[in-house]
């Protein structure tokens, strides 16, 4: 009898195991060569000025990307390389507002971050349209998604072999997306 | 001080003045396994055991070889589209890991469980259950890896897995956590079957049988299963602090915080070097036996073996930096590992010598276990040859992690340890089975895998020297390697074939082959004193040795010791080197609680790759199946 | 093959102690496997130190008064190891039992030091390499510490039950005998934590 | 055999393999020591081969081993026998650790004169990236400094430092005409000091795993006169060519826009990305994508347009490019020569 739920736990454990290993492993070598831009349309707010919240229609690609080490790992890499670094500094903040936290001006959701990269935000961010491939900006929202800890812990990056400012993304708490907020580092974190 | 209760029962009866038949009904009752899928499950029979690890470890090998075809498929041709980089990375550390931890060195302490203690004469291995835990662990860990294989989070990390590569930044996702992982497995379970190999040497030998009577192939399990005891340490402690890398930020390994990158090599040879003479002792061993039998004479020079094996045992631990002659170290501390390295030659030409010293005008029968043999020789000392080169330093740093070296470790491996596995094969087969392999598809097997070893490696040798790295997924065309390579991949092929005969001709003569009787070799060591194959208690009487190949010297009568208890198990300790008898200590029963606790073992070690916190809870699991385990369940395993 | 009775082993006794029992050989072996696990670590810590421009890599050196109430416990300990070993040897059941129970508590003290020994090391394992190396070797010691108090205590209950006698003493000298691996393991572990920084 | 004659397209017909076809002292040295030790060692396994057939197949013969048949009389062994074979197998021992000490004493003579110390003369900082290999020709004058990537000049007949990192995982550099290995590990430097004495092109490649594409991590080392060698280098520090015609000009606007300024540099324009290899003179070299493809335009615009079915796994992404951008770039990194 003991053995037999000892099985059962392990059948659980094998289970989790299976459950999205395919995706998270999975290097994808060579994106379609034909247009990947997806059109997501996304709100930045729940507020609505009609009864019902607003529409919301995203491609669902997001979440391939939330599951794979590989894309978040290339995103942390590409983090460093197109210098987000130079205002978002390691996720902490600076001239441009901090990614580790909860709070979201233009939304938490990965399709938001896409589209904050792609088509930029007012007072400083610049739109990469063209300058970052569409497959780098999905794998840099979901490395930004990891470092508040909104992708799963057994996916999101490791440390790098480098000086650690923080624990690494992959041990980030999860802190689930606020929307709104100020450009700031809100005082109170 | 024996228990007054129990005495003078029926279940103090001794096998003193039994007779034969009733002799063996009493044993066979209590050393027999319970039924059942559960009583096949705890079974702790050193012999069931044993042939459960020898089939795994096959069938291990039979995964690593297809890894290996695969391999050669794609490298036929230049820029072949058979196999992207992805897959052919984790095919290599695939085959690299397996043939190393999940086939080599198993198959060779599954054979010292099985053979160990008919060797030394006596009725079970020391520690049982934690033998039949060993087994179980391993094939857990091993079916770990092949079913992360299979769902594509199978390691590419090559199986020496350098950091910083395998390392948290490096290499995303839990590859190379399997990889770690699948390392503790297989360690603890090697370990432990080394300590249970250790005391049934040293405390379980038969009557008489003093440290100058040992078998040459139990003194190479002995040494073997000392290097394991301390070599693989390094590797666990290794993978132990690449996992704490990854999963809990440690920083072993991060030069950026006081870290090394090279730290992991140092552990990892450390522990590397040693595991080729892990896996290439047993294998002299397994030569001296075959040898011995072959010329109808005792192995010239017991003395000098002996002492070659212990000598690499000690050298083999001096050599590890040999694997490192790149990486920039001080040229001092350089020459000197070239000057251990090539030093470890004189044992093995030693031994060499010893054989064929021994094999010198006896004629003897090339049945197929003594062609294998003579494949080995042929082989291995090219192997050796190329050893000696690989540990001068100019000329390592220019075959290092070439295909010259993959030549020369195939050469030594194969030929120094395969191909006296497959002659062990065929000349032990009869004893695990009762039947003969046959000698006609036995030829074909030696004359396939003898042709085919040599077409696929030995052009390796020039590949190498032309230019070609090891463990690239492709080449372009205009370097030239494509003929040689064409000339590989055939041969390679051919050396699956012989594989896919030797598996038929295992697998038919386990039903129709030849009966073998007792002794179908004449062979002069104790196992063949036994019916084939052997009853659960392997001696109906615990045989008393007065020389070193006792049936020889003993003729058709076996001086044997009685006054055991015949109602339950029970063996006979002896002292450590004159083998004084000592004890009649208990051996335990069969147990599920092994199977359970392996299980538990699997579970923490699984799920601590994707949840740490499990290594808490998960050792807590483990820490209750082992009370469940060593709890007492009935008034006799008290005393026995 | 004729079998020729020549010997009578009946008189054998059933158990024996130390190196007579193959249980001590496999202790032994155990020992010899994780001492090595120990001294590899212990290597790669000298390693790392000798590489690295200053040492510790922390603020200061870890608060050296837990290791060294740890030390002592550890070493006072070796006292009541001894006699229940010998009490063991001379069968004597309520004498294993009370020194077992010293012994077990003694343990249980000990898990409790080395939790306050981690607090005091003033380094996360995750702050840089020194760390990790504390963590890893205070960890690696403190896994033999549970699995040397959980025997123990394990043992300690079987010796109140029926199943407390023959072999059993055996098993209680054999635990003795692991207990001073876990006491000599620790000593230079000691030194290299607590007084090589200071150095 | 037939490989040893295969003709090798960079250098013409060459005879033996790489490593035995030494251009440079160090691997000739290296050469004539595995020619020895091939040699000896060869000698020595022949021999034993021989005496194993000769052990198996001369003398007496014995009973065949049957089943249940114990050889009584196998125990009694001729003394003599027994005592030449001590003899034979001492000596043999003997030789054996004869043979060892002088290989080791080659290899150890060898070894002294490879990293005998030699007077500074040129100074490249050598940097393992994945897949590429990033160099930098040092100077004490600022304005010397040359970077580039993935083809190393040197003069011939001049000692050549080169200063080994790596900024990723451990690469191993190996020029087998030229020199042995060494390994270029994250965090430490190594130095390994080359010595050409005659000009070529020499190709090398990575010798140490180091990840998806380790099999396309390839070099060149192009030894050359030192006149044409300063040629070069002089070149190579200038600021990268004005595009000459309309084409060129609109591949020089469209590398500007699209995403490949965010990793490449090309020196006198906007491009300042430096994650990927300098792109000043990329048409001056031989070879595209760390040794994997002749550089041409055509490769050059098959590289860009599809670096994936190149390099799977390469960080270099996948451009979405209109057919004239693309035909324009590549024409415009072609004309940086």
């Amino acid at each position: 009898m003991c053995s037999g739920s000892l099985k059962a736990l392990m059948a659980a454990c094998a289970m989790g195991a299976l459950l999205g290993a395919c995706q998270r492993e999975e290097r994808d070598q060579r994106p379609s060569p034909v247009a990947s831009e997806t059109r997501e349309q996304v709100a930045l707010t729940t507020n609505s000025a009609g009864p019902s919240p607003p529409e919301i229609r995203v491609s669902g690609k997001g979440a391939k990307y939330e599951a794979s080490a590989y894309d978040q790992s290339q995103g942390k890499k590409y983090y460093a390389w197109f210098n987000c670094n130079g205002c978002h500094s390691n996720g902490g903040g600076g001239s441009g507002p901090p990614l580790m936290d909860d709070r979201w001006i233009y939304g938490g959701s990965i399709e938001n971050i896409v589209q904050t990269i792609r088509e930029g935000r007012p007072n400083g961010m610049p739109s990469f349209r063209g300058k970052i491939p569409d497959e780098q900006i999905w794998q840099i929202a979901a490395y930004v998604r990891s470092m508040s800890g909104n992708t799963s812990s057994d996916s999101a990056p490791q440390r790098n072999d480098s000086m650690h400012p923080h624990p690494s993304e992959s041990r980030t708490p999860p802190s689930p997306p606020v929307n709104g907020g100020t450009v700031a580092p809100s005082p109170s974190r | 001080m024996t228990d007054v209760a129990i005495r003078a029962s029926e279940k103090d009866l001794r096998d003193t003045d039994l007779a034969a038949e009733d002799l063996h009904d009493r044993l066979s009752r209590a050393w027999g396994a319970k039924s059942g899928l559960i009583g096949w499950l705890s079974d702790v029979d050193h012999k069931a055991v044993g042939r459960r690890y020898i089939f795994t470890a096959f069938v291990f090998l039979a995964l690593a070889g297809s890894a290996a075809a695969l391999m050669r498929l794609q490298l036929a041709r230049p820029e072949s589209q058979l196999i992207g980089p992805d897959l052919y990375n984790q095919l290599f550390t695939m085959h690299g890991t397996t043939m190393m931890f999940l086939f080599a060195v198993p198959v060779m302490q599954a054979f010292a469980v099985y053979l160990a203690p008919l060797m030394v004469g006596t009725r079970n291995i020391a520690f049982p259950r934690l033998t039949l835990f060993s087994y179980y662990v391993y094939v857990l860990g091993g079916l770990m890896i092949w079913v992360a294989f299979l769902m594509n989070i199978g390691p590419d990390v090559g199986w020496f897995a350098y950091t910083p590569l395998s390392g948290p930044q490096f290499s995303p996702g839990k590859r190379s956590d399997i990889w770690a992982q699948m390392i503790t497995f297989t360690e603890v379970s090697s370990l432990a079957v080394a300590v249970s190999v250790i005391v049934t040497v040293f405390k379980q030998r038969a009557p008489g049988m003093t440290l100058d009577r040992i078998p040459l192939l139990v003194w190479a399990m002995l040494v073997t299963s000392f290097l394991i005891m301390f070599a693989m340490p390094a590797v666990m402690l290794a993978s132990t602090m690449l996992i704490l890398d990854r999963l809990v930020g440690t920083h072993f390994f991060n030069y950026a915080e006081g870290g090394d990158t090279l730290l992991w090599q140092h552990l990892f040879w450390f522990f590397g070097h040693p595991e080729v003479y892990i896996i290439f002792l047993p294998g002299t061993g397994f030569v001296s036996q075959i040898v011995g039998t072959f010329s109808r004479r005792p192995v010239f020079g017991y003395l000098p073996l002996v002492l070659a094996l212990v000598a690499t045992g000690f050298l083999s631990f001096g050599l590890w930096v040999h694997h490192m002659f790149a990486t920039g170290l001080p040229q001092l501390g350089a020459s000197f590992f070239t000057a251990s390295s090539m030093l470890i030659a004189v044992p093995s030409g030693l031994q060499i010598f010893c054989w064929i010293a021994t094999l010198w005008g006896s004629r003897p029968v090339l049945a197929t276990p003594m062609l294998f043999v003579l494949g080995f020789l042929f082989i291995f000392v090219l192997g050796g040859m190329t050893g000696v080169m690989v540990a001068s330093v100019p000329i390592d740093l220019q075959v290092h992690d070439t295909y010259f070296v993959v030549a020369h470790f195939h050469y030594v491996l194969i030929g120094g340890a395969v191909f006296p596995l497959l002659g062990a094969v065929y000349y032990w087969f009869p004893k695990i089975t009762g039947r003969l392999m046959s000698e006609r598809l036995g030829k074909w097997n030696f004359w396939t895998a003898f042709i085919g070893f040599n077409v696929a490696f030995f052009g390796m040798h020039i590949l190498g020297l032309m230019g070609m790295p090891r463990r690239v997924y492709t080449y372009q065309p205009d370097l030239g390697w494509g003929p040689l390579n064409m000339v590989s991949t055939a041969g390679a092929l051919l050396l699956a074939a012989s594989f896919g005969l030797f598996f038929i001709n295992a697998l038919v003569s386990m039903r129709s082959g030849a009966p073998a009787g007792n002794n179908p070799w004449g062979a002069g060591t104790l196992e063949w004193a036994t019916p084939s194959p052997p009853p659960v208690y392997n001696f109906a009487r615990y045989p008393i040795v007065r020389h070193r190949e006792p049936l020889w010297a003993e003729g058709d009568e076996l001086p044997v010791a009685h006054g055991l208890m015949v109602s339950q198990r029970e063996l006979l300790i002896t002292t450590l080197t004159e083998a004084r008898p000592d004890l009649r200590e208990g051996t335990p029963d069969g147990s599920i609680w092994p199977f359970i606790a392996a299980l538990a073992v699997a579970v923490a070690f699984i799920c601590s790759i994707f949840w740490a916190i499990a290594a808490v809870w998960g050792s807590a699991l483990v820490g209750l199946t082992l009370i469940g385990w060593f709890w007492p369940k009935s008034v006799t395993e008290d005393v026995t | 093959m004729k079998l020729r009775p020549v010997t009578d082993l009946s008189g054998l006794p059933t158990y024996g102690y130390g190196p007579q029992s193959p249980i001590w050989w496999g202790t032994l072996g155990f020992m010899a496997l994780e001492g090595m696990g120990f001294a590899l670590a212990i290597g790669a810590y000298l390693y790392l130190y000798h590489l690295a421009p200053g040492w510790p890599l922390a603020d200061r050196p870890p608060n050296h008064w837990p290791g060294t109430l740890m030390t002592a416990v550890l070493l006072l300990s070796a006292w009541p190891n001894k006699l229940v070993d010998r009490a063991g040897h001379e069968e004597d059941l309520p004498k294993v039992q009370r020194l077992l129970i010293v012994m077990s508590v003694i343990g249980l003290l000990t898990l409790v030091i080395r939790f306050w020994e981690f607090t005091q090391l003033y380094v996360r394992w995750d702050q840089n390499a020194y760390g990790s190396l504390l963590w890893l070797l205070l960890g690696l010691h403190y896994t033999h510490l549970i699995t040397d108090v959980g025997d123990t205590l394990v043992l300690t209950a079987l010796m109140f039950t029926k199943h407390a006698r023959g072999k059993r003493f055996s098993d209680v000298s054999d635990n003795a005998f692991y207990w001073y691996f876990v006491i000599g393991a620790w000593l230079p572990m000691y030194v290299l934590i607590y007084w090589v920084p200071r150095w | 055999m037939v490989a040893l004659s295969l003709p090798s397209v960079l250098t013409g017909c060459e005879r033996w393999p790489d490593a035995l076809d030494p251009k440079a002292p160090e691997a000739h040295d290296i050469a004539w020591l595995i020619w020895t030790f091939t040699g000896l060692l060869g000698a020595i396994w022949l021999a034993v081969v021989i005496a194993m057939l000769i052990a198996i197949r001369g003398g007496r013969r014995v009973a065949p081993p049957a089943a249940g048949a114990t050889p009584l009389d196998a125990l009694a062994l001729h003394p003599a026998g027994e005592r030449s074979r001590t003899v034979i197998v001492g000596v043999l021992g003997g030789l054996t650790a004869l043979t060892v000490l002088v290989l080791t004493g080659l290899s150890y003579a060898t070894q002294r004169s490879l990293f005998a110390p030699r007077q500074e003369g040129l100074s490249i900082l050598v940097t393992g990236k994945q897949w590429w290999w990033e160099l930098q020709y040092e100077d004490a004058d600022p304005s010397r400094i040359v970077e580039t990537a993935n083809e190393i000049h040197v003069p011939v007949n001049v000692p050549v430092t080169l200063k080994l990192e790596a900024s990723d995982v451990i690469h191993s550099l190996w020029v087998p005409r030229l020199m042995g290995k060494e390994d270029l590990i994250p965090g430490r430097q190594n130095v390994k000091r080359v010595f050409v004495t005659q000009p070529g092109v020499y190709r090398g490649q990575c010798a140490e795993f180091c990840g998806q594409q380790h099999a396309h991590m390839g070099l060149l080392i192009v030894a050359e006169p030192m006149a044409d060698f300063e040629r070069w280098r002089d070149r190579q520090r200038a600021e990268a060519a004005s595009p000459s015609s309309d084409e060129q000009q609109a591949g020089h606007d469209a590398f500007l826009k699209r995403s490949c300024v965010m990793c490449h540099q090309i020196r006198g324009t906007d491009a300042g990305g430096r994650s990927g290899p300098d792109l000043t003179h990329v048409g001056s070299r031989m070879t595209l994508a760390a040794g994997t493809l002749p550089l041409t335009r055509g490769s050059l615009a098959a590289w860009i347009v599809d670096p994936h079915g190149v390099k799977p796994g390469v960080d270099m992404p996948l451009t979405k490019l209109e057919p004239d951008e693309l035909n324009a770039i590549a024409a415009y990194l072609e004309s940086l020569k």
